[in-house]
């Protein structure tokens, strides 16, 4: 089938996607570029499942459905994320997340 | 043919993720995370996973992304550009970023991967769909009733924080304000 | 599957009747009536707890994706317990006005994250692990920024979601190493295909940083303080003691039954993560003010003595770490409840404002001494006995070495609980907190929590029955 | 055998009446408190002449030497199965001749005391003390071991420093008594250190098992050596510093002045009669380990007697306080006592010294408690201490002139009175054991002699002062015992004590050595003359010979600046150079170490506060590189 | 209800009596019954192991009593006696009595006062009766933990600074004994059969060499923390000073003997071959507590400090005699506890007495004392004398037993180290007689001094208490030293079967 890619390459791609998204994490200021960089973390994951699924263990379905699940648990996560969110942006009325930092020390 | 489309998918994942993360306009970037979603369902296609591309399509590019571009419109101006963040974080952060992947690379190269030796199974709707309900090995029911209750308390949990009530009196001295 | 199988299910259906009972109670009773859903879901909670304490079969569901077993049971029963006392102390702040239009959105979200946690305990599979563990975190985010009209709170809600999506987005990373080496995610087959190569390592690793997320171990531990600080304080108290059991509870289970292979390596990430987070934590607590945010620091380096008894692998370990929590639950919600209390009384949180409580109210700070004094661990309290049994268990193991320097940061520990006493009892204020009665719910929550603390401990037939239905390696 | 069991009242009674006066002193009357104390001491004086008699003249000998007696022994603290301290009474020779003199003088004392300390505030604690002392000193010559004997050498240690602290609001009293007893505790950490080391070598503290010359402890003690002397020795040495202390030798001799602070009957019974001799006694008690086992030791005990002697004679000559002179004498003269010890041999003739050391002992007590108790009738009747105020007395005060007179003349150690005789003995041992100590000895007679006299031509004779009031002879219960121990002074020199007190307890040949003696009495004579010129009359010779020696005699008049050299010990090295330093080292360094402890804790934890930025990102990149750094150190550096 | 557990039943119950009492006057007068009957029940005590030694009862430790508690780690609610923990608790009954007494008058939160001061001596008293490791442990925190309180609220002061430095030290004494134990516990059974905190039933194995040379230092540094174990005894001179009376004596009095115990109990009765092996370390630290604590207290102004930089002398010369490893030596460094509990307690207690007068504790602002409130003054002149070993008085008694003692041990150096040990007694005399002689003697100072009144009765009772047991021990030793020697026995025989000498 895709016997002509290693499974290498897709864990590689994925592992650099993984990275970017944490990068991502790391460096956005707005609240949502973060939230987006969460959703690049996550689809990494799932490359790696579906690839592990096709490659080494297509006999089971189980990375297929933690795929599923990642999906469905990322749109639930994603949709209380922006609505923290949009609280946030009425109570300091700027969603940089540098200016977020009412308690420290 | 499959390598040619491999090399097309990942490029884009890949650009777009980098410039996705990097973009100083925030509509931008959320449309090149469209298209990282996009290539990423392109690549299920290419793993046989119809379904779970069309999952991806549609609850992903489709639902996340609109919904984020929603908030992007309720929260930003479009056009605002943010001033790009401190060199200082940005070094740390790709240091960091470089240093796990190439110890996640490293480690993966260095590992032998063996496929099973059990015949693969036909991935269609049909044993999705069996494969959902059933309550046996390999058999995905109880996820499926687990992440409805928590599909339903994200929704109770999203409407709870982003409810608009008139801050009326607040029972809080003053001193609890700061 | 017959019906009778569900009773294994028992918890978790029971959970979720309870939490539908509340959306439907929110649904059809009388808006004006709104405040007694509070009594109404602590009594339906108060059930399903008693029944949680019946006689249940053992076994696997779902092809052993859903394993029961007494201690996983006694798990969730120590746990039902501890979110019932929550339930009781949040009564009195739920009653206040900005807080009644959402009394039954507080209580669903707060029963679903309990559903979330028992089925991560009962977790044969790390797909319904995964979803539980989910499940218990999105809705506490929503929660902890449950006070819309405080910055704070607000603060805490998106540090809190944003840093758990990150530390869910590693656990999966290293799940799905897991996965790719061993080509399964059921507990039972990855035992056995486990080595000791280093992608798996590298898997277990990242799953451990996601777990040490949950129970706040250094360096994972950042978020804890700013989230106890900003959130309502019976969603930190919840925070602190309920989802940080359930967490150390699932990771016990998993290091004992899942990764026995490398138990050399986490037996050395344990070592190395417990110095660093009794230290840390100690080290940041003493300088604290608000006293949400001190017990905070406190929980953190609780959970560096945690993982002392499971480092050794052991039933004793086990044994002495579900032990623990039970008397941590009561310790640290005797204090979050005497935080409470004064908090919805006059609204002030800082030691600073304690300075002479022991003379306006002397029964409020002799819980509050004595929670702490179980807290650092001092007889003839619980937590002497816990923290005893704790040692006891990494003693077994021969990490004497571990033991001492956790003795001595309880030495620092001690330091800064001392504080807080001296502020209660030495200390002369001008105008100290004045003389005030709280209701009854507060009264009767303390109560319990008051005779945990005291009982816990000399009744060493809980301690027995808990140690029987523990596991080692 | 005879039954002494009834002894044992001897020190219990002072003891019972201390415990009475002491707890219930207050609520008597001052009188009857007195009358009680002195009448106590009265049956003691009894029991003891008794306990003489039947010793001395009834009790059996064997091989014709006085045997020891355990009239009584019961365990009081055991340490292990031979090391265990007894209480008991033991009598021996020695022990029963210091009964009687400590009961006598006690007793004279307890008399005259009734008049002299009259009136004043704290008269049943007086007495109370005096009790205390005397259960002590009983109990101390009655020691069946030397640890017995430690504890009522302390014991006494602490009466004599109740005694000269007496009047404790006056600030020299009780700075002197402090110094005494400090002092003499520094010297008793020697004793008790010789005790150690006794008892290790020997595993006995009893005095019967260790001074049996033919014992196992004699016998093997000299065997082991320490840094070039034999254990023994250095026992005996240390024991021996004890002794010093108590008996106010050079170098610890300081004491004894000063405590002339306390009242004057005071210093008559303990500084002069019976506590000061405690140290002879306990060379003496000992003696078979000194002479048989550590000849150094008792060649050091010879030394420093001798030394001492000189000494303090010296310094007598220059002194203008009357009672200070008299200490001086009363160092002098134990100085001869701890020669005659020093020089002794153990059995035969060579135990002369032995002999007239204790004989020296008995009459000394007699004369100097007179002289005391004279002394303190003169400051009763002028009110100072100087002789420099007085003058002329003999006309106002015939009685106590009259005894002063004769103690004078039995110390300067004229024929017939007793201290001719003991003298003459210690300097005949002296003779025939070391011409140097004898030469030492000789002149200290003839120094003896002149400062006595001085003494008494500058009080009784010399300028005719006019004092405010008319002094007035002390009453009878003052000159009674004045006029009791004047006999004592002239006929207690005809005692036998060659028959009685020797060193093995066997008849010792001895007499009048004429070569001897003859000198002896000119240089006393010599002495008094030489007095009587300068003083008989104001006179300017003594301010000219004050000034012609003016370095010696400032250094003599200054004590020869020993005390000035303790308090420089003391004061700056102790507690400048230890003390202080000590605390100050307390304070900061180890204190400052936990203190600095806590402090870094603190500033660490500040410093770390960075971490806790309420930065969501700087928490993620922890976050991050903590799990990259834990997967890089599980994985390839710890595995 | 075995006799042993009465004496945590009855202060138990007496707290809980106070905690109900509604008025604050019956308060002391309840304290006063329980602790009385405390004492009651120590001179019972005292009949009763004397008259079972006497009916040739032999064993180790009387009236044992056994429970179990904790089955799966054997942890047991285990009791019993010997002389020397009889000997404890008659020392600690009869200080907390006087400590009642003396803290007569305290008025601010006085109900609270003597709940926290009869919860340390519950604690006490657990310690003492414990033969169990763990129960042990725990009755020794209980003790310590009231002592911050006290001394916090009650204290005078820099109270909070030196409450916080001395429980902080030591807990974290109790954190190395915690370490000691479980290490103790740990090889408590080298055959494999049950572990055990049993201390008797550990005593009868020998505990591997190498984990004896890990567990012994940690035990005994850890004792010794209490113990005043130079240079860990630097909470002792600011925590006595800032306490209130009733608590520095009882912290002086019979806390610290928790130390000496224990270290004896644990550390060295049941490791003794590594004890034999380092002793001589510690025997260095503590000729230094002994020698070194004596000069500090010479250069102190403050009276609690003299006494406390005393007592760091005295109980350096208990751990001395322990450590000397000999019947006659330990024998003493039970008696030197004793008496240095009771002569100190009294010390602290006439400190407090004289401070409620005069409202300073400077020497050099006090002075001629004796004329004006002659029965403290007496009272104050005896205990120094205690402290400084006249014989008659217990401190003689206890100091020559270990002088004795040590200096029978067979090795030069530790001879040669007791001679040092011994010149403390000159020191004691100079800072002792320094006191007496400017605060009691010489003229009054300050005519604010001439009103003073003397001691009133519950004064008296509380120093009357501690000089006739003082006294008692100084004057009739021989049965006190009898029947500590006869429990030694055992003791000194596993040492000796192990080191032959």
């Amino acid at each position: 089938m895709n016997s002509g890619i290693p499974v290498q390459y897709f864990l590689i791609l994925a592992t650099v996607m993984f990275f970017t998204g944490i990068y991502g994490f790391l460096t956005r200021r707005n609240l949502i570029t973060i939230l987006m960089s969460v959703e690049l973390i996550l689809n990494s994951v799932n490359i790696n499942f579906l690839a592990f699924n096709r490659y080494l263990y297509p006999h089971k379905l189980e990375g297929m459905f933690f795929s599923l699940f990642i999906i469905a648990v990322a749109a639930s996560e994603a949709a209380v994320v922006i609505a923290i969110i949009i609280n946030i942006y009425r109570r300091f009325t700027t969603i940089n997340v540098e200016d977020v930092n009412e308690m420290k020390f | 043919m499959a390598s040619i489309m491999f090399i097309l998918f990942s490029a884009m994942i890949i650009v777009f993720s980098i410039l996705t993360v990097t973009s100083r306009k925030i509509l931008r970037a959320a449309v090149y995370l469209l298209f990282v979603l996009v290539s990423t369902s392109g690549l299920y296609f290419m793993l046989n996973y119809q379904f779970l591309a069309a999952v991806q399509l549609t609850l992903y590019a489709g639902g996340i992304v609109v919904l984020i571009i929603f908030s992007i419109l309720l929260t930003s101006h479009i056009s605002q550009k943010f001033e790009s963040s401190g060199w200082k974080k940005n070094i740390f952060s790709a240091i960091a970023a470089i240093t796990g992947a190439i110890l996640s690379i490293i480690t993966i190269l260095d590992y032998r991967f063996s496929a099973t030796n059990e015949a693969a199974k036909e991935v269609n709707m049909r044993l999705i769909g069996k494969s959902l309900l059933s309550v046996d090995y390999d058999g995905y029911v109880l996820p499926f009733e687990v992440i409805s209750v928590l599909l339903l308390a994200a929704m109770v949990a999203a409407i709870v924080v982003a409810k608009k009530g008139a801050p009326k009196t607040i029972g809080l001295p003053k001193i609890n304000q700061e | 599957m017959s019906p009778g199988t569900f009773l294994i299910m028992r918890h978790e259906l029971l959970l979720i009747a309870a939490a539908l009972s509340v959306l439907i109670a929110e649904i059809f009773w009388n808006p004006e009536k709104k405040k007694s859903i509070s009594l109404f879901s602590i009594i339906l909670f108060g059930v399903v707890t008693i029944i949680g304490f019946l006689p249940s079969p053992a076994g696997a569901l779902f092809g052993g994706m859903y394993i029961s077993s007494g201690a996983r049971l006694l798990m969730k029963n120590i746990l039902n317990i501890g979110v019932l006392l929550v339930f009781i102390q949040s009564v009195t702040w739920l009653k206040k006005e900005e807080n009644v239009e959402k009394i039954s959105e507080y209580f669903l979200l707060l029963i679903s994250t309990v559903v979330g946690m028992n089925f991560m305990i009962s977790a044969g599979h790390f797909l319904i692990f995964y979803i539980g563990i989910e499940l218990a975190t999105i809705p506490i985010a929503a929660l902890a920024a449950y006070d819309r009209y405080r910055n704070k709170s607000a603060e805490a809600g998106i540090k809190l979601i944003l840093s758990s999506a990150l530390s869910s987005g590693i656990l999966l990373y290293g799940l799905s190493m897991i996965y790719g080496t061993t080509g399964t995610l059921y507990f039972t087959e990855v035992t056995k295909l486990f080595g000791n190569n280093n992608l798996q390592i590298l898997g277990f690793i990242f799953f451990f940083a996601g777990m040490a997320f949950k129970i706040s171990i250094v360096p994972f531990h950042l978020w804890t303080a700013d989230v106890y600080e900003g959130s309502p304080v019976n969603i930190t108290s919840y925070l602190s003691v309920i989802s940080k059991g359930a967490a150390v509870f699932i990771l016990i289970i998993i290091l004992f039954t899942v990764f026995p292979v490398i138990i050399a390596t986490w037996q050395k990430t344990i070592f190395v993560t417990s110095i660093l987070t009794m230290t840390i934590a100690n080290l940041f607590a003493i300088r604290q003010q608000n006293l949400k945010r001190f017990l905070a620091f406190s929980s953190i380096s609780q959970a560096g003595y945690i993982l002392l008894g499971i480092i050794g692998g052991n039933q004793l370990g086990m044994a002495s770490v579900i032990y623990y929590i039970l008397v941590y639950i009561f310790s640290n919600l005797g204090a979050f409840g005497v935080v409470t209390a004064i908090s919805n009384a006059t609204g002030k949180e800082n030691i600073d404002d304690y300075n002479g409580l022991y003379q306006t109210n002397p029964k409020l700070s002799l819980i509050m001494t004595l929670a702490l004094f179980s807290l650092a661990g001092i007889p003839p309290v619980a937590g002497f006995f816990g923290k005893f049994f704790l040692f006891t268990a990494a003693a077994q193991k021969g990490y004497y070495l571990l033991v001492l320097i956790a003795v001595l940061n309880t030495i620092i520990s001690l330091f800064y609980y001392l504080l807080v006493v001296k502020a209660m009892f030495i200390i002369k204020s001008e105008n100290p907190i004045k003389k005030f009665r709280s209701d009854f719910p507060t009264r009767f929550a303390l109560g319990i929590c008051v005779a945990g603390i005291v009982i816990t401990g000399f009744a060493s037939i809980i301690f027995e029955a808990i140690r029987n239905l523990s596991f080692g390696v | 055998m005879i039954n002494f069991s009834y002894t044992i009242w001897i020190p219990l009674l002072p003891f019972l009446m201390f415990i009475l006066l002491g707890l219930a002193g207050h609520k008597l009357k001052p009188k009857l408190s007195g009358l009680l104390g002195t009448g106590g001491l009265g049956i003691i004086t009894v029991l003891s002449y008794i306990t003489a008699f039947k010793y001395f003249f009834t009790s059996e000998k064997v091989d014709g030497a006085y045997q020891k007696i355990t009239a009584l022994n019961f365990t009081w603290l055991q340490f292990t199965d031979k090391l265990h301290i007894d209480l008991g009474v033991l009598l021996d020779p020695i022990s029963v001749m210091m009964l009687v003199v400590i009961s006598t003088v006690s007793f004279m004392v307890h008399i005259y005391s009734l008049g002299y300390m009259k009136d004043e505030k704290g008269f049943e604690r007086f007495f109370a003390f005096l009790s205390l002392f005397s259960f002590s000193m009983l109990g101390l010559v009655l020691a069946t071991n030397i640890f017995q004997m430690y504890i009522f050498w302390e014991l006494v240690g602490v009466s004599s420093f109740l005694l000269i602290g007496f009047y404790y609001q006056k600030p020299s009293a009780v700075r002197a008594s402090k110094k005494a007893f400090i002092v003499t505790r520094f010297a008793d950490l020697g004793f008790l250190i010789g005790i150690l080391i006794l008892s290790f070598n020997t595993k006995t503290f009893d005095f019967i098992t260790l001074t049996n010359p033919a014992g196992s402890a004699i016998a093997q003690g000299g065997g082991i050596v320490f840094l070039g002397l034999s254990v023994m020795t250095w026992s005996m040495i240390f024991v021996f510093m004890g002794g010093v202390g108590k008996s106010a030798m050079f170098p610890f001799h300081i004491w004894l002045p000063d405590a002339m602070e306390g009242p004057t009957p005071v210093s008559a019974l303990i500084h002069a009669a019976t506590m000061v001799v405690a140290g002879v006694y306990l060379v003496a008690r000992m003696f078979p380990i000194y002479a048989l086992s550590a000849p150094v030791a008792l060649n050091v005990v010879a030394w420093v007697g001798a030394f001492t002697s000189l000494f303090a004679a010296v310094i007598a000559c220059t002194q203008t306080d009357i009672k200070r002179v008299l200490a001086y004498s009363t160092m002098s003269q134990i100085g001869y006592m701890m020669l005659a010890l020093g020089v002794a041999g153990y059995g035969g003739h060579e135990g002369l010294g032995y002999m007239a050391s204790m004989f020296h002992l008995f009459t000394h007590a007699m004369f100097k408690a007179l002289l005391f108790l004279g002394a303190g009738a003169i400051i009763h009747a002028v009110h100072s201490n100087y002789m420099t105020e007085m003058g002329g007395l003999r006309k106002y005060l015939p009685v106590t002139h009259i005894t002063f007179l004769i103690a004078c003349l039995t110390i300067a150690g004229i024929p017939p009175l007793s201290g001719f005789f003991s003298k003459d003995e210690i300097l005949a041992a002296a003779f025939h054991s070391n011409k140097l100590l004898f030469a030492i000895e000789y002149a200290v007679a003839g120094l003896t002699a002149f400062y006595m006299f001085r003494l008494y031509f500058s009080i009784f004779w010399g300028k005719d002062t006019q004092y405010h009031h008319t002094p007035q002879e002390a009453p009878a219960t003052m000159t009674v015992p004045l006029i009791i121990l004047a006999v004592g002074s002239v006929f207690s020199g005809i005692i036998p004590f060659n028959k009685l007190v020797t060193s093995d307890g066997k008849i010792l040949e001895s007499e009048i050595e004429l070569m001897i003696a003859i000198p002896s009495v000119l240089i006393g004579l010599l002495g008094i003359g030489v007095a009587y010129i300068m003083y008989r009359k104001e006179s300017a010779i003594p301010d000219r010979l004050a000034a012609t020696f003016k370095y010696g005699y400032k250094w003599a008049y200054n004590k020869f600046y020993i005390d000035e050299l303790y308090l420089f010990v003391t004061k700056k090295i102790i507690f400048r150079y230890i003390s202080d330093p000590v605390a100050w080292f307390d304070r900061h360094i180890v204190d400052g170490t936990m203190n600095t402890i806590a402090s870094v804790t603190q500033n660490f934890s500040f410093r770390i506060r960075a971490f806790q930025s309420g930065q969501l990102q700087k928490y993620a990149f922890v976050f991050i590189t903590g799990a990259i750094m834990l997967a890089i150190l599980f994985i390839y550096l710890w595995k | 209800m075995d006799i042993l557990s009465l004496f945590i039943v009855i202060p138990v119950l007496t707290i809980t009596a106070i905690i109900f009492l509604k008025d604050a006057h019956q308060v002391r007068l309840v304290s006063a019954f329980g602790m009385g009957l405390q004492l009651l029940m120590a001179a019972s005590l005292v009949f009763l192991y004397l008259a079972a030694r006497h009916a040739g009862n032999s064993d180790e430790m009387l009236f044992v009593k056994d429970y179990l508690w904790f089955k799966s780690l054997n942890i047991h609610y285990a009791v019993g006696v010997d002389g020397i923990s009889v000997a404890m608790i008659t020392l600690t009954s009869l200080v907390v009595f006087a400590g009642i007494f003396a803290s007569w008058e305290v008025e601010f939160l006085r109900k609270e006062f003597f709940v926290s001061l009869i919860l340390l001596a519950t604690g006490v008293f657990g310690f003492f009766i414990s033969i169990d490791l763990f129960t042990m442990f725990l009755f020794y925190e209980l003790a310590v933990i009231p002592m911050y309180l006290l001394i916090g609220i009650w204290g005078t002061g820099p109270k909070e600074y030196s409450a916080m430095k001395l429980t902080l030290m030591l807990m974290g004494g109790s954190a190395l004994i915690l370490v000691g134990l479980l290490g103790i516990y740990f090889n408590s059974s080298p055959g494999g059969s049950q572990l055990t905190f049993n201390i008797l039933e550990i005593s009868k194995v020998v505990i591997p060499l190498p984990a004896q040379r890990i567990f012994f230092p940690l035990t005994f540094v850890g004792f010794g923390v209490l113990g005043a174990l130079f240079p860990f005894h630097t909470w002792s001179p600011d925590g006595h000073a800032s306490a209130p009376t009733a608590v520095s004596m009882l912290h002086a009095g019979v806390l610290m003997k928790l130390g000496g115990y224990g270290a004896f109990r644990v550390a060295i009765f049941l490791m003794p071959e590594a004890a034999h092996e380092l002793s001589w370390i510690f025997i260095i630290l503590t000729s230094i507590s002994v020698i070194y604590g004596a000069f500090g207290a010479i250069a102190q102004k403050d009276l609690k400090y003299i006494n406390a930089y005393s007592s760091v002398s005295h109980c350096g010369l208990v751990l001395f005699a322990v450590l000397m490893m000999n019947q006659t030596a330990m024998n003493g460094a039970i008696i030197q506890m004793i008496s240095h509990g009771l002569m100190t307690a009294l010390f602290f207690a006439l400190i407090g007495m004289l401070y409620g007068r005069t409202h300073t504790r400077m020497i050099n602002e006090m002075g001629g004392l004796m004329k004006v409130i002659p029965f403290l003054s007496v009272c104050y002149v005896i205990a120094g004398l205690a402290s400084l070993g006249l014989p008659g008085l217990s401190g003689f008694v206890a100091e020559m037993t270990i002088f004795v003692g040590a200096f029978q041990h067979p090795e030069l150096f530790y001879r040669i180290v007791t001679i040092l040990a011994v010149s403390s007694i000159v020191i004691t005399a100079v800072y002792i007689l320094r006191v007496v002689a400017i605060l009691l003697l010489g003229p009054t100072t300050n005519e604010h001094f001439e009103h003073l009144t003397d001691a009133k009765w519950f004064e008296k009772i509380s120093a009357i208490t501690l000089i006739g047991s003082v006294a008692a021990i100084g004057l009739a030793p021989f049965w006190l030293s009898t029947m500590i020697g006869t429990s030694l026995h055992p003791i000194i025989e596993k040492i000796l079967a192990l080191n032959p000498f």
